[in-house]
């Protein structure tokens, strides 16, 4: 973290977010688009940032970027090795209300799947996007609840656009995608396996935004600037599904009719529950994926806003 | 005369050429007999017609001239260094024994060391960056061209040595008019070898990582389902690597001029 | 007057000998060996394969120190390579630097005595001359034949302008008709330059066309069995010396020395 | 050789790689670096992944896999060669295709070839194995175009038949030279191992070192690097092992400038490297 | 009954021309060329270098075909190699194979024709015996001397038991010494085993003291300057015949031939 902030010559603060890649930024375009950064004092250089979001979080220590996107997995990870990081806001959150809304991620079966539910699953081989991510940890996470083995998995990261196809011919049993994927997998006539989601976990934080714990202490007030914006930037979000596709068709690389056809979103919020986050820390630590899982003051900014 | 001779150069040139066009031809129908029997989805092997398609539409566009210059500078930069460093080091323990000695096993177990390997950590260290993949680039190229150098400076043969000291030629005179062009054939040799890895594995660090050149165009297509771009990006990369090997030969024969003949009838 | 310069130029070699190795693994290989070659003449120096012609010839140049005895030349003890004496390795392949034109080949060893580029030059031009290979200088030592290279190697020897010149199997890797022309340019060297010229050769003919004196080694360890004037004059020419009754004759004679010592030897 | 001259001989070749050692532990040690444990640390890590993690399962998976890789793409690449390298017009018609082929980044198929053949170790078996198969091939027709006409004419001189002569006069001849392949096969492999680990798998060494660099077990990545750094020194270990009992006869011939004895030549020799007139 | 086996088994060279390339690249190397090789005759061939010694000895042993004109052996024309031909290369170091015992490489033609192991094994040693090399089958060839080696590619030649063998420049890089064994092993050979030899050399020394018949190549392109009888009996003695004035007659007339042939064609 720099001390001797830049600021453009109208007074805005000048930070840099690095951005996931498939999907979770659409907030930030939005943001852009409405002027919410402007109306906070800031002005904001959206990049790009690592395929695997959790290597975004070594680039902000480094101070490649002041804030960046990662899973709520990567902030937990980090913290359990020490490394000083802090979620500073939501983006993705599950959503906490309405089961009936449609699901933006979930587990997919061929529908000839001998799978019926997430018992099934226990033993065999699924695919998901990233190693050590958040679709490994929810899998596991399912089984567990379901009185099952949750080490008795296994887990293969596979390129995102061959999940369905890595389904369908049989190379993995299952895949756990999230939109628009998800929409593509059951518009080819996949199954849906429930309970091994984030959506089974209401509240759970999915996607945020996080900084170092260094340039927090220093600037705090950039940092409440920014969840202002992002808080604005998700409104929108939820409410002008065109606009949210016009991001998505601008900034990635998934075929428009993908996009089309997908479910509207709704889960889109700053808000970060702490208790949850704690709790998937303790079930990480379970599994042996963690040494110690860390407290949530370890892992959250103290200004976080909260539910 | 001359026009007749140089028809004849024209009939010769045509005769050496035919061979590799029939292999051409053979090779394409393959390509497009394999992809047209649909034993694999055509979103990921595409026909070859669709691939040039794919890549007429890419070459007018500044963002696939950005991603070749990407790589190369990478791959360049890499390359350099390793040169820098590379040389002096081999020339060094070439000449010297008891470096050689103490340098052997170090420089046994590093050379085989697979660079790759070390990408989750650099990532850590360096992140997706320039500087990280022209560090890895460095790693994989470096011990080639020491042992090349090394190679190189140890094949002074003992009968110039033996001139050499019967003719009373200074230490200085010794190294610079004796063991630098005797090694240059193999450092030559190294050099192209390390040019080819180079981009190589820049290209294989852009893959993984999302370090912008070639490799990350190649995932990112993949990734928006466009076999087509992807496979285009692909064979450029080895169009590359091809003009690499040919260049850096070209560059040899003329350097090394005074050797009696460099290659096979190849 | 004419004595004391003889003596002063006078390469002289009193109860030599040369090991190799020490203790239990020490291989004598010369002992105790005396030798004169005077101002102007030519010695050549004949020998089963392995007796230690070579071996004695690095103790003339100084390249080895001898075992026990003494090198001079003059009053100077050879400890060293010196400046008054040229040598032609038996290898010239191995020997000429391919990377070298042939006339820097020639010059190389006055680049050593700090002699200026355009006088460097010169000589060699000179050396190229007198060994009848005008206008070769910018070539490389490959696009000579074999005994083209051999007397590029004597031009260097040459252009080093020692009043000695040391050949160690000069002519042994060129064909029947060079080999004639390289003796004869040897000869003439000698009767033109006025230098001592010292032949190491396996070859009896070759001894007895050449030289002045021809001196026999022999033995394990191996000592001179014989030195033998050759009184055919100082004119020679290849057919007619060769076919004189007392060529034959000699050659007879050193012939049969060799095949005693050898057969002694066993 | 007595004790204390080898003893000599050892250290006259150990001292820098042991002050290599020590200077990086001191180093780590003192910039106390999150992502550089000190030497103790890392072997640690390395100790509660074999006994603890399934480090054991993923080094057994990885060498079986680059093993029959390695195995299969050579044999294939070693037949072909003999194919192309005997015939001067094959050669020629194929050279640039040969080394347009090397020079195609393999790394890029990856995911295709996963898709195609699933996520076990057959699809990793299979681009290991094209990746060892040009270096070798490439080597094995430049060995074979190295033969000494010489031997060439003997053979024809002789009336030897075809197949005896593939066997005892070919192969050997350009076996200094498929070796050479070999060794750069082996590096081509070992990336390509790694490589094909990080896509689509749930074990095997690549596995480990992205799955622990996701959780930023640094300790646990360096381990899991050094594994893979002592299966290559081993890899190519053992096939200078091998090298040295079938080119016995190689290995010992007094060089004609007689270069300082090493273990093996030189890494390197593509297609058109030299053979000196 | 004599008459006839001596022509059935006598090589004939009838009217030959062998020309390498066609067109305007023609370079023709021999011209109307004959020659007889009776059965147990020693003939040499000398002639400058360049002069087409070795093409006509691949001519011969059917390596490869002449332009115009006829090989045969007895009535069989030579169209391809022949069993009954054995032919010694000019590189031995080149034509033996590193990768085989001595053993090895003399038993290995004898395996093309399906002789079992242990047969193939006992007329190696026997061919190695009778080169006067017993015991070393079990070395590799880089293990032996020059000389050594070169005995190693007769005895292969032995083994094959052709009733002819020819020999390109055997003697060639050998020492002196070692040379002298060959040439009277070359000459028991013959006298033992009754075969025909035909030796090309450029050592006129050397075609006369081997041959009953001195074939002389000169011209470009060459011909048969002329065919000497050697009248010097089929017992030879490296001293007593070298020093016999027919011989030195005999190579006098020899080497004025090969000079006016070399001159005439510059
Ligand atoms: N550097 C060396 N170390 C040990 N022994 C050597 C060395 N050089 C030569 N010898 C041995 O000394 C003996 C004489 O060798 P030298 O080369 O002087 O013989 P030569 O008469 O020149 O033989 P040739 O005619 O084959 O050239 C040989 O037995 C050889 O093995
Ligand atoms: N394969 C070939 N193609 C074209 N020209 C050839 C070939 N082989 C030999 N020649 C040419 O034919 C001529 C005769 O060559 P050859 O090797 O028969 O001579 P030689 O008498 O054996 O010479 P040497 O004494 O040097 O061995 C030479 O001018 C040579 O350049
Ligand atoms: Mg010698
Ligand atoms: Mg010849």
């Amino acid at each position: 973290g720099n001390s001797d902030e830049e600021t453009t010559e109208s007074g805005l603060t000048k930070i840099t977010v690095l951005r996931s890649l498939s999907s979770g930024f659409e907030p930030l375009y939005l943001a852009e688009q409405a002027g919410c950064f402007e109306e906070n004092g800031l002005e904001v250089t959206i990049k790009p940032g690592a395929g695997d979001t959790a290597q975004n979080i070594p680039s902000v220590l480094r101070g490649d970027a002041q804030f960046a996107i990662t899973g709520s997995t990567g902030v937990i990870n980090a913290a359990a090795e020490g490394l000083p990081v802090r979620a500073v806001s939501g983006l993705v959150s599950s959503p906490t209300d309405d089961p009936e809304q449609p699901r933006v991620s979930g587990v997919l079966v061929p529908a000839d799947s001998p799978i019926q539910d997430i018992t099934d699953l226990e033993g065999k081989t699924i695919g998901v996007t990233a190693a050590a991510g958040y679709s490994d940890l929810m899998i596991r996470w399912g089984i567990a609840e379901a009185g099952g083995d949750p080490q008795d998995v296994d887990v293969a990261a596979l390129p995102m656009t061959s999940l369905v196809e890595a389904a369908q011919t049989g190379q993995v049993d299952a895949i756990g995608v999230f939109e628009p994927f998800m929409s593509a997998g059951l518009g080819a006539g996949m199954r849906e396996v429930r309970g091994a989601d984030i959506s089974d976990h209401p509240g759970l934080v999915g996607t945020l935004i996080f900084s170092s714990d260094e340039y927090l202490k220093e600037h705090a007030d950039t940092a409440e600037a920014l969840v202002k914006a992002l808080e604005c930037g998700t409104e929108v979000a939820n409410e002008d599904q065109d606009a949210l596709h016009a991001v998505q068709r601008e900034y990635t690389e998934v075929p428009d009719d993908f996009i089309n056809n997908q479910a509207p979103l709704k889960h889109w919020t700053v808000n970060i529950d702490g208790d949850l986050f704690e709790e998937q820390a303790s079930f990480m630590e379970e599994l042996g994926f963690i040494a110690n899982a860390p407290d949530a003051d370890e892992m959250l900014w103290k200004n976080a806003p909260r539910p | 005369m001359a026009e007749s001779k140089s028809r004849k150069a024209a009939r010769r040139r045509y005769g050496r050429l035919a061979p590799r066009v029939t292999v051409l031809a053979v090779l394409l129908g393959g390509w497009w007999a394999f992809a047209a029997a649909g034993v694999i989805s055509e979103d990921l092997v595409p026909t070859p017609l669709g691939t040039v398609r794919a890549w007429a539409e890419l070459v007018v566009t500044a963002e696939y001239w950005n991603s070749i210059l990407e790589t190369l500078r990478g791959a360049a930069a890499g390359l350099l260094f390793a040169m820098v460093i590379g040389v002096p080091i081999g020339l060094l323990t070439g000449t010297y024994a008891a470096l050689e000695r103490c340098t052997r096993v170090l420089f046994d177990v590093l050379r085989t060391f697979p660079g790759i390997a070390m990408l989750p950590v650099f990532l850590l260290i360096l992140g997706a960056t320039f500087t990280m993949k022209a560090v890895v680039v460095f790693i994989a190229c470096v011990f080639i061209i020491v042992l090349q150098a090394q190679y190189g400076a140890r094949s002074v043969t003992p009968t110039i040595r033996e001139t050499v000291r019967a003719y009373r030629i200074p230490k200085r005179l010794w190294f610079r008019r004796v063991v630098l062009p005797s090694s240059i054939p193999s450092i030559m040799t190294g050099l192209r070898l390390a040019a080819a890895l180079s981009v190589l594995v820049a290209i294989g660090v852009e893959v993984l990582t999302t370090v912008p050149g070639i490799g990350f165009r190649v995932t990112e297509a993949q990734l928006g389902n466009d076999s087509s771009s992807a496979w285009a990006y692909i064979l450029t990369a080895g169009v590359l690597g091809f003009l690499i090997v040919v260049m850096s030969e070209l560059a040899e024969s003329r350097l090394l001029r005074w050797r009696p003949s460099s290659r096979l009838e190849m | 007057m004419n004595n004391v310069q003889s003596s002063a130029n006078t390469l002289i070699v009193e109860k030599m000998s040369k090991s190799y190795g020490s203790g239990a693994d020490e291989h004598r290989v010369l002992e105790d060996l005396s030798l004169r070659v005077e101002p102007g003449e030519f010695v050549t120096i004949v020998g089963p394969s392995g007796a230690g012609k070579t071996t004695l010839l690095r103790c003339l140049s100084g390249l080895v120190a001898p075992t026990s005895g003494v090198v001079r030349y003059g009053e100077v003890p050879v400890s060293g390579p010196l400046a008054e004496i040229a040598v032609v390795f038996q290898d010239y392949r191995a020997s000429l630097m391919p990377w070298m034109t042939v006339r820097d080949n020639v010059a190389f060893p006055l680049q050593g005595r700090k002699i200026a580029k355009r006088a460097r030059n010169d000589a060699a031009d000179e050396a190229l001359d007198s060994v009848n290979l005008p206008g070769v200088g910018d070539k490389y030592p490959w696009q000579l034949s074999g005994g083209m290279q051999q007397r590029v190697a004597i031009a260097r020897g040459l252009a080093y302008s020692a009043p000695v010149l040391l050949m160690d199997e000069p002519f042994g890797s060129v064909d029947a008709q060079a080999r004639f022309e390289l003796e004869d340019l040897a000869l003439d060297l000698r009767s033109r330059l006025g230098i001592s010229v010292v032949v190491v050769t396996h070859d009896i003919d070759e001894a007895v066309y050449l030289g002045d004196r021809v001196v026999v080694l022999g033995g394990r360890p191996a000592r001179v069995i014989d030195t033998i004037e050759v009184d055919l004059g100082r004119d020679r020419d290849q057919i007619a010396t060769r076919a004189k009754p007392r060529f034959a004759e000699l050659r007879t004679q050193v012939m049969t020395e060799i095949r005693e010592t050898s057969i002694s030897s066993r | 050789m007595n004790a204390y001259q080898k003893v000599r001989a050892g250290l006259a070749m150990l001292w820098l790689p042991i002050a290599v050692l020590a200077a990086a532990w001191v180093a780590t040690a003192a910039a106390d670096s999150f992502y550089f444990p000190t030497p103790p640390v890392i072997l640690e890590a390395l100790i509660d992944g074999f006994r603890q993690d399934h480090l054991w399962d993923d080094l057994v998976f990885s060498v079986r896999n680059i093993g029959v890789a390695v195995l299969l793409g050579s044999a294939a690449a070693v037949c072909v060669g003999l194919i192309i390298g005997e015939s001067r017009a094959l050669t020629h018609a194929t050279a640039p295709f040969l080394t347009f082929a090397r020079a195609t980044p393999m790394v890029a198929f990856i995911p295709i070839f996963i898709i195609t053949f699933g996520i076990g170790a057959a699809p990793k078996i299979i681009v290991i194995a094209i990746g060892v198969f040009w270096p070798v091939l490439l080597n094995t027709i430049t060995g074979i175009r190295g033969i000494h006409p010489a031997v060439r004419e003997t053979a024809v001189s002789f009336r030897i038949p075809k197949l005896l002569y593939l066997r005892r006069i070919v192969l050997p001849g350009a076996a200094p030279q498929i070796f050479a392949g070999l060794r750069i096969a082996i590096a081509v492999a070992l990336v390509l191992m790694v490589v094909s680990e990080i896509y689509g798998s749930s074990v095997g060494l690549g596995n480990y070192i992205l799955e622990s660099g996701a959780r930023f077990q640094v300790a646990a990545t360096w381990a899991g690097t050094v594994v893979i750094g002592a299966l290559g020194y081993g890899l190519s270990s053992a096939l200078i092992l091998l090298e040295r009992r079938v080119l016995g006869w190689h290995q010992e011939r007094p060089r004609k400038n007689s270069r300082p004895k090493r273990r093996g030549s030189p890494a390197v020799s593509g297609v058109f490297a030299s053979r000196r007139g």
